[in-house]
């Protein structure tokens, strides 16, 4: 491990107390706590960090914030890797592990750097005007344009960590805890209000941090570590740092990702997440979010060793890392000046200020020049030397009126430039909110103007660059909004911080840096740092008519990286503008988006993953079928058993012995997924009347009666089995995955269309465990365990409902099938599922009781023609079409019957339900198969129907098929070609009922 | 993310919330004195305003209630909310 | 009566009773903000009618001894049993004791001749305690709902969306201390869901 | 080669000069007082309907207005998906036409639009979904289309990052694949059509605002826009999420509600995932772009909204369920987050039709899915416009059907039953 070359000898908000080890591009460096990776990168004198991803010219840090275009680093690797990692955010910790992205073999010699000469070639948009020819190479150039686009790598593995996901309500959020919007949470909070302060930053304090400011006549940065302390201190109020608010959406709800453990690296985080989701409803948000530098563009202005001119001031400051040890100051403005003082005053040597205004007049530059300071005004750096590192500038003397430069060039060595060509108020969630921007001419930027929801700007990110007014300001937004929430301090009034600031005069001309030569020909300014695009690509754009701000974005991809174009956007809109000749309230703006900064995946789906993402709803014997070796099959978000699996058995084998079983013995089935709707009231019967289609008023008490719902639009919805309780009582059976969607519309007409009807409707489905016996021992079976209802086919027709005590239990005894078979669905209180199901199980062994799994049912039920809302249906059947007239009432309305009558619903020869029987009867069709009159045809071959459902069926010793036909039911012994891979079937088309057609069975 | 007033409830997040799209579509009393043209209407025909619109909503993960919403489909303001068989506000008729 | 034996609580399978068991300090982590159990014995009635009928409302109270809460969002019958509560302008939840099972019965019977409906539900929801230090904020992992002492206390119950579950919450103490009611389906993803959302507090389970 | 025309030769050639020779890829002409055509809405499908009016019909006195900046609808906002293995046979026919114009319309406009058909693939999460994509894939071979079932270790081949773990909350049991299927370069479409149409005589006129159809006795007259009155005795509406807009303007209701829809691409990265997977059980669908970010859309938002924006929530669960699938995308991160307004009509199918109104035609309910549809469509208007007759292709999907009964459901199967 080397000396840290750069490092300041003293100051800083570094930990020198804790030096922390890390590896970047391979090789070992040291820094403290307190870091973040690009400010130990500086203090090891690291110039390259990254290539740029076009022409892979060699990138250096730019800046110190969230802003970063070139530090984009991979950090760590494998699972726990990170693929574009801003080094200027990544907070320093023991062992870290980062290297280059984009370039091979390394950042520092870049085989693709060759690409550079090349770049005449590759203006903007170049893509959409080659690789066109021949067609059939695409496919082999793209795949070269995407091996070589794209920066980081995805990790090799699945997440080790884990991410939490919080809901929080408040009544004044700040977003930003600088000097704006630390006063704004002191205000807010000392009224009781409930407040959140959130900050992107480890600690609060903002750009208060990087300088040295005095705020009531004390260092600025102890009256921010003292503000942080009350802001703690109150209960109602919730510092986050290290959080960013990164989406501003409808109604005042924000998001924010909190950073909870990333600055701790990889190690194991114990019970912490990595990362914290705050989802935050705020009745009143303060955005106090500063603002961001803003570099000038000028000819060769990529090189490592130029900077933005305040993260140059941070590194020295807070940091205590020196980006360079002789530097030059490019400005517009006093502000910037700043950063040479405090450069100076970290013995870097300032070589000069370069100074595009004529006659900086104000105090910072006067300040500057008693500090002896050379001071170049009204002149520009017009080209940048060095390699890998700037080794000198050159600046010219600008012309009136600053379009172009003259005169001699002077040659200035320097390694570090520090750059500034004014402030970009943080106007992102403002414009992500919907608030209007407007251009400030003199400040050339685009400052917060109307505001669309309850949001108050604040400070330097609404415009007010001064302290003393960001403190002003953040108090008045804070005390306001809390007064807007009812919130008012109790005790004696309290006063805004105050501050004693430098004025400082107007920034000069914003725009591109004019340099000598052609102005496309020269070396390359450069707008976007990250996606190289130029001043010259701008002019392209502008020149093809990609003109609006917004064709201009796509076209030459400015703004479109992972930084969003924080340093290049308005750069680039100054330059658009002046071709137009307009000025940026002429061009407008591309539009704000969420995120702020990029947003971890595994964050947003939180918890919702792995067995968490989403629930698996059980019966209350879904452990006994696990055991009896179940394989499940997902209905909704059911798990219902699909058939069960005994040693040595294939699907086949078990599925033939359930459906054996079921029709010779005695089957059991699990039904306790079927929805179950309780339905009281007077008008229970015209309630079913409207929606079933059916009619019900003759439907006696202890009946039950088989009918189909429809949607409006005359398509089946649903089906099941209504049974009547009571005079005024019934219980509705519907489809699985359909339970929830019933219920709801029930209620929906009930309430909304007939809110005179006397009805309540409730889900009853979880309170009942219901089990299925079928088959010709069904009875015996259930005899042994009931003794208080008789169960002859007299007494207990098919189609009765007996209430009975089972086993002990109050039960409600349904005779009904799905199987065709002498059937008693059993329901008792969910709480009694497993034990009456385990002692069915018990007393049936010697009847050869048998599990039955969804998949034998649906044999079972095929056998009959009986149809699954769902396989049968899709949304486009009608109860004609599955032969199914008999159950529609001609007597009366209900939901979707005016739809029957349309011509097209109406029409003879729709796809009608049938069976088919295939002539091989060995041949089990495909589900999903397609028939066809003329199998031979060349494609499109139309289509006249599908096979819906197929099965073998042991029971008939033959395969069977349910299949929707055009025409169909005018169809019955004509043979159909069904088409299959590599061939087609011959079938013949039969009546849906398979096997016992009388229905002894069922009645038996 | 909406924050959506339930007349009963009160503000509950969007996620509680279905929306049942445009209200105060009445069914035909006699759908057989429609023509299909009619019916076509009352079954597909939506006014889908840009603007204000008034709108059918259920709090499914709350009193369970329908209820209309007047809104707009822009900037999202709901200017009102209010119960079924109430008048939208501002409406004379 | 069917056999105790043959009863199921919906968490049954969790061996919640024998986790309950284990002594506090045996836990590894000392603090337990989060305290978690399923309250398996807990009779529970759908009604509905029109709270606004003073016949429906003294049908009610003659059973329970209190009318159903026509306040939205609140429960009457204070921290002890039998309670109901407000689901929505027509509709409670109301809980008694399992031994209690009578209530039902009564309240069929005293509603018998009102348009009126009473569902035994006791078995169609679980419910699950959920106490401690970091109780709030558990919830607030998984529900939009806010739960701050300003804006819900003790009394205060609404079905609502926790995780991706439909629940009704119902703060039974500002300690605070909460039923979550759930569909017994459900019971065993929230189960795990809390318990998940509860590591970084410390979860313990009790009887 | 016309002037301006693109190639390797010209970017040479231009090269040499800075690259100021070239042209603009289309004029900024001012409104003339009338048109033979005026379509409404400069995105794909009305810049497509243009160009098929000019190439085809030999109708060029033809004017595109636009209210914003052309190609800014959900032409510039899609995830970029083309394929045609749609279930029936009226749709497979209008998409697999528009996916074999896509084949051939870079040469033809002489403009990349990095057509790429690196496979789409549709997964099965359980037995419902197995069955129905047996149907349709059977469907669609029977209309002379791609497709083609694959089994878990065949998705894993091909996707090696895809968890098909058995063990899954949603397993994945199986899939289809279109191999023609893929991407396209959203804003090349726009432009290169925008270009092609522009040089045939087209007038692409942006930042002119529709706001009345003028009609006389039932006949359409023109339009009123923010830049004046235009004459035309034909006016073509494709205008995507703003159907209803129009609509009104003439009178009309249509069966259509405007949704936000919701995508968004993460920070770009090497190589990952070279074909596009779609779940629709799950609501997901990925592909990565040419520039390395991955692209992932969304299901609606259920709500009307004409501000291109949604609510987070149906992001988070969407992300929820991608990291399901892709288990090492937990750790990448969501770098730019948009929405779309979409024309949703019942039966998932668009409306390409004739109107009660003489010589007003719509396109329009292509909803979340018409990117894929963007020539073929314009092919088909085109058509309807010069003939005032729908050509084959979309006489099923005009509005009658709604009177009919005649939808052409492509939601796939309504219900899971039993
Ligand atoms: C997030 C998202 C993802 C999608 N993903 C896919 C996908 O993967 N595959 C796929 O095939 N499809 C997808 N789609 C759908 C697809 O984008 C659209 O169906 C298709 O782009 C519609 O094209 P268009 O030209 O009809 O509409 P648009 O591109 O929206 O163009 C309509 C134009 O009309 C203009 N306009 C509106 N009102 C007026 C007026 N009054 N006067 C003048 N002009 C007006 C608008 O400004 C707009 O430019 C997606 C959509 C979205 C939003
Ligand atoms: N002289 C100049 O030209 C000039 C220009 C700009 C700023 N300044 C100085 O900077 C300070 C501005 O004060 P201020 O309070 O307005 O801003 P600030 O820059 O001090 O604080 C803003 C804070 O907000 C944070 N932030 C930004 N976006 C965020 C987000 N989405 N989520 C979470 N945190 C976010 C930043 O990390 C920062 O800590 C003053 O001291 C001012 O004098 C001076
Ligand atoms: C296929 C596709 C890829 C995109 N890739 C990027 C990208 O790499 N970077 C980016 O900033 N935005 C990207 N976007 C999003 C656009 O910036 C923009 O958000 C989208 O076109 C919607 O426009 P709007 O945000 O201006 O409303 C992409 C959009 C699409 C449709
Ligand atoms: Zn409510």
């Amino acid at each position: 491990m080397r000396e840290q070359s750069h490092r300041l000898a003293e100051g800083g908000r570094i930990d020198r107390a804790t030096p922390l080890r890390f590896t970047f591009n391979g090789r070992r460096y040291g820094g403290f706590a307190g870091d973040t990776l690009a400010s130990a990168l500086l203090a090891n004198g690291v110039s390259v960090v990254g290539r740029g991803v076009k022409y892979h010219r060699p990138r250096g840090i730019f800046s110190a914030g969230s802003e970063e275009p070139n530090a984009v680093v991979q950090l760590e690797t494998g699972a726990h890797t990170l693929a574009n990692a801003r080094a200027t955010r990544v907070e320093l910790y023991d062992g870290l592990v980062a290297t280059s992205v984009n370039c091979w073999p390394s950042a520092e010699y870049d085989f693709a750097a060759a690409l550079g000469l090349l770049s005449p070639l590759l203006p903007a948009g170049f893509y959409y005007k080659t690789f066109k020819w021949p067609a059939s190479l695409w496919m082999t150039y793209e795949a070269v344009i995407r091996r070589a686009a794209g920066l980081g790598r995805a990790p090799d593995g699945p997440d080790p960590d884990r991410y939490d996901k919080i809901n929080v309500h408040c009544d004044v959020l700040v977003v930003g805890g600088g000097p704006a919007g630390l006063a704004a949470a002191l205000a807010a909070g000392r009224t009781g209000a409930r407040v959140i302060l959130a900050d992107e930053q480890n600690e609060m304090g903002g750009a208060l941090l990087d300088g040295h400011d005095e705020i009531d006549g004390a260092p600025a940065q102890d009256w921010t570590a003292e503000a942080a302390a009350r802001l703690d201190a109150m209960d109602e109020v919730r510092c986050l740092p290290r959080t960013t608010v990164f989406g501003y959406y409808h109604h005042n709800f924000l998001a924010a990702l909190e950073r909870v453990t990333d600055h701790l690296g990889p190690q194991d985080a114990g019970v912490l997440p990595r990362q914290r989701l705050w989802r935050i409803r705020a009745r009143k948000v303060i955005l106090a979010t500063g603002a961001i530098e803003r570099p000038p563009v000028f000819a060769g202005n990529d090189r490592p060793g130029i900077m933005l001119a305040h993260a140059a001031r941070t590194y020295v400051n807070r940091y205590a890392a020196r980006p360079g040890r002789r530097a030059v100051l490019f400005t517009n403005n006093d502000g910037a000046y700043r950063a040479a003082l405090d450069l100076r005053a970290a013995d870097v040597e300032v070589a000069a200020i370069v100074d595009t205004r004529p006659e900086p007049t104000g105090d910072l530059p006067a300040e500057a020049e008693s500090a002896d300071i050379e001071l170049i005004a009204g002149h520009a750096v017009v080209a940048t030397h060095g390699r890998k590192r700037l080794s000198a500038i050159e600046v010219m003397a600008l012309g009136d009126g600053g379009g172009q430069v003259s005169g001699e060039a002077r040659r200035i060595p320097c390694d570090l430039l520090a750059v500034s060509g004014g402030w970009n108020p943080t106007a992102h969630l403002f414009s992500q909110s919907g608030g209007r921007l407007r251009f400030d001419a003199t400040g050339a930027c685009l400052v917060p103007a109307v505001a669309a929801q309850a949001t108050r700007p604040a400070g330097a990110g609404n415009g007010t660059f001064a302290l003393d007014g960001c403190l002003a300001e953040g108090w008045a937004a804070g005390a306001a909004a809390a007064a807007e929430v009812g919130s008012r301090a109790r005790g004696r009034a309290a006063k805004a911080p105050g501050a004693t600031v430098t004025p400082e005069e107007p920034p000069g001309d914003y725009g591109v840096v004019p340099a000598p030569g052609h102005p496309e020909g020269g070396p390359k300014h450069f707008v976007d740092l990250q996606n190289d695009v130029t001043a010259a690509d701008i002019a392209l754009a502008a020149r093809e008519g990609y003109g609006s701000v917004e064709h201009l974005k796509r076209y030459t991809t400015l703004g479109m990286g992972t930084d969003q174009g924080k340093t290049a956007n308005v750069a680039g809109l100054a330059i658009l503008a002046r071709l137009g000749g307009t000025d940026v309230a002429g061009t407008g703006h591309t539009t704000f988006r969420p995120p702020y900064t990029p947003v971890t995946f595994g964050a947003l789906a939180g918890r919702d993953v792995g067995a968490l993402s989403d629930a698996a709803r059980r019966t209350p014997m879904h452990h006994w079928h696990e055991r009896a070796g179940a394989r499940f099959e997902d209905v909704g978000q059911w798990k219902r058993p699909w058939y069960y699996r005994h040693p040595g058995e294939d699907m086949a084998g078990a599925v033939e012995r359930e459906c054996l079983a079921a029709r010779n013995t005695l089957g059991i089935m699990d039904a306790t997924t079927l929805g179950k709707i309780d339905i009281q009231g007077p008008d229970a019967a015209e309630l079913l009347d409207r929606v079933y289609t059916n009619a019900w008023s003759k439907l006696e008490v202890g009946r039950c009666r088989y009918s189909l719902m429809l949607g409006e639009d005359g398509m089946v919805m649903d089906d099941g089995v209504t049974a009547r309780l009571g005079r005024h009582h019934y219980l509705m059976t519907t489809t699985t995955g359909n339970a929830a969607r019933v219920l709801a519309w029930l209620e929906e007409w009930l309430q909304t269309e007939w809110p005179e009807l006397r009805v309540y409707v409730a889900s009853v489905t979880e309170q009942w465990a219901t089990i299925t016996l079928c088959g010709p021992n069904a009875r015996r079976l259930l005899a042994e365990f009931t003794g208080d209802v008789d169960l002859g086919t007299q007494a207990f027709p098919f189609m009765a409902w007996r209430a009975a005590t089972v086993g002990g239990i109050a039960a409600r005894l349904f005779r009904v099938s799905f199987t065709g078979e002498l059937s008693f669905e059993i329901n008792v209180p969910a709480r009694y599922g497993l034990g009456l199901w385990t002692a069915f199980m018990n007393a049936g062994e010697k009847y050869g009781i048998t599990p039955l799994g969804t998949e034998a049912m649906h044999v079972l039920r095929a056998e009959k023609g009986y149809i699954i809302v769902g396989q049968e249906t899709d949304g486009t059947v009608t109860p004609a079409d599955l032969g199914m007239d008999w159950i529609v009432s001609s007597k009366k309305d209900f939901i979707g019957r005016r739809s029957l009558g349309r011509t097209d619903t109406a029409r003879p020869g729709r796809k009608q339900l049938v069976g088919l029987e295939t002539e091989d009867a060995a041949l089990v069709l495909p589900e999903g198969a397609h028939l066809v009159e003329n199998p031979g045809q060349e494609p499109p071959v139309p289509t006249i129907g599908h096979v819906t459902s197929s099965y073998h069926s042991a029971n008939l010793g033959r395969s069977i098929a349910l299949a929707l036909v055009k025409g169909g039911r005018g169809r019955m012994g004509e043979a159909v070609h069904v088409a299959l891979e590599g061939g087609a079937a011959r079938a013949v088309i039969r009546d849906p009922v398979f096997f016992d057609v009388q229905g002894s069975r069922l009645h038996g | 993310m909406l924050l959506i007033p339930c007349p009963w409830c009160g503000r509950r997040d969007e996620s509680e919330f279905a929306c049942g799209g445009e209200a105060h579509i009445a069914r035909p009393a006699d759908p057989d004195a429609v023509s299909d043209a009619e019916w076509a209407d009352y079954l597909f025909m939506r006014t889908n305003p840009k603007g204000a619109h008034r709108e059918r909503w259920v709090h499914v993960h709350g009193c369970g209630r329908w209820f209309n919403v007047a809104r707009h489909t822009v900037t999202h303001d709901i200017s009102a909310a209010y119960k079924v068989g109430e008048k939208p506000p501002g409406d004379a008729s | 009566m069917a056999d105790a034996y043959l009863r199921q609580s919906p968490l049954a399978h969790l061996g919640l009773a024998a986790r309950a068991a284990i002594p506090p300090e045996d836990i590894e982590g000392t603090e337990a903000g989060v305290v978690l159990c399923e309250r398996p014995a807990r009779h529970q009635i759908g009604l509905r009618g029109d709270a606004r009928r003073p016949a429906f409302r003294a049908a009610v109270k003659g059973v329970l001894g209190f009318a159903p809460p026509a306040k939205a969002t609140t429960a009457a019958g204070g921290t002890g049993l039998p309670r109901a509560l407000w689901l929505g302008p027509d509709e409670w939840l109301v809980v008694t004791d399992d031994d209690d099972a009578a209530t039902v019965a009564d309240l069929s019977e005293a509603l018998a001749r009102q348009h009126a409906h009473v569902v035994d539900l006791s078995d169609a929801r679980a419910v699950i305690g959920l106490a401690g230090a970091g109780a709030r904020d558990v919830l607030m992992k998984g529900c939009t709902l806010d739960v701050h002492r300003r804006a819900f206390g003790p009394g205060r119950c609404t079905r609502t969306l926790l995780a991706r579950a439909q629940v009704i919450v119902h703060q039974i103490t500002q300690a605070p201390d909460y039923d979550l009611y759930v569909q017994r389906s459900f019971a065993e993803y929230l189960w795990a869901w809390l318990e998940d959302a509860g590591t970084e507090y410390g979860v313990r389970v009790t009887a | 080669m016309a002037k301006g025309a693109y190639s390797i030769f010209s970017l040479v050639r231009n090269a040499l000069r800075y690259h100021e020779g070239w042209p603009r890829a289309w004029r900024s002409p001012e409104p003339q007082p009338a048109y033979d055509v005026i379509i409404v809405g400069g995105g794909g499908h009305g810049l497509a309907t243009a160009y098929y009016l000019a190439k085809e019909h030999g109708v060029s006195n033809v004017a595109v207005l636009e209210k914003g900046w052309l190609g800014g609808g959900n032409t510039g906002r899609n995830t970029t998906i083309i394929r045609s293995n749609y279930l029936w046979d009226e749709s497979a026919a209008i998409y697999d036409k528009s996916l074999r114009l896509y084949e051939g319309l870079s040469r033809e406009l002489n403009f990349n639009l990095m057509v790429s058909q690196r496979g789409v693939i549709n997964l099965a999460h359980n037995l419902h979904d197995m069955r129905e994509l047996a149907r349709r894939v059977a469907a669609i071979k029977l209309n002379g289309i791609d497709s083609e079932i694959l089994a878990p270790a065949d998705i894993k081949a091909m996707v090696p990052i895809l968890n098909v773990s058995p063990e899954a909350r949603y397993p994945v049991l199986g899939a289809s694949l279109q191999r023609r299927g893929g991407t396209a370069r959203h804003d090349a479409v726009a432009w290169g059509l925008a270009r092609a149409a522009d040089a045939r005589g087209v007038d692409i006129i942006q930042n002119c605002e529709v706001t009345g159809i003028s009609r006389e006795g039932g006949k359409v007259t023109g339009v009123e826009t923010t830049r004046g009155s235009i004459k035309a005795p034909k006016v073509g509406v494709v205008v995507a999420g703003h159907a209803s807009v129009l609509a009104a303007m003439a009178g009309l209701r249509l069966p259509i509600d405007s949704y936000p829809l919701q995508a968004l691409v993460s920070e770009p990265l090497k190589p990952v995932i070279d074909s596009v997977v779609m779940s629709g059980a799950v609501h997901v669908y990925v592909s990565q772009s040419d520039k390395g970010e991955l692209v992932m859309g969304a299901s609606i938002d259920n709500y009307n909204s004409y501000a291109q924006r949604g609510s987070p929530h149906v992001i988070e669960n969407m992300l929820g369920a991608t990291v399901e699938l892709f288990p090492i995308f937990s750790r990448l991160s969501m770098m730019r987050q948009w929405g779309g307004i979409v024309d949703v009509c019942p039966d998932a199918s668009p409306i390409v039709s004739k109107t009660p109104v003489d010589g007003l035609y719509f396109n329009c309910g292509w909803g979340t899915g018409g990117f894929k549809a963007t020539p073929g469509s314009g092919f088909a208007f085109a058509h309807t416009i010069a003939e005032d007759r729908p050509h084959p292709l979309n006489a099923p999907f005009s509005l009658e059907r709604f009177t009919t009964g005649a939808l052409i459901d492509e939601h796939g199967a309504a219900a899971v039953g039993h």
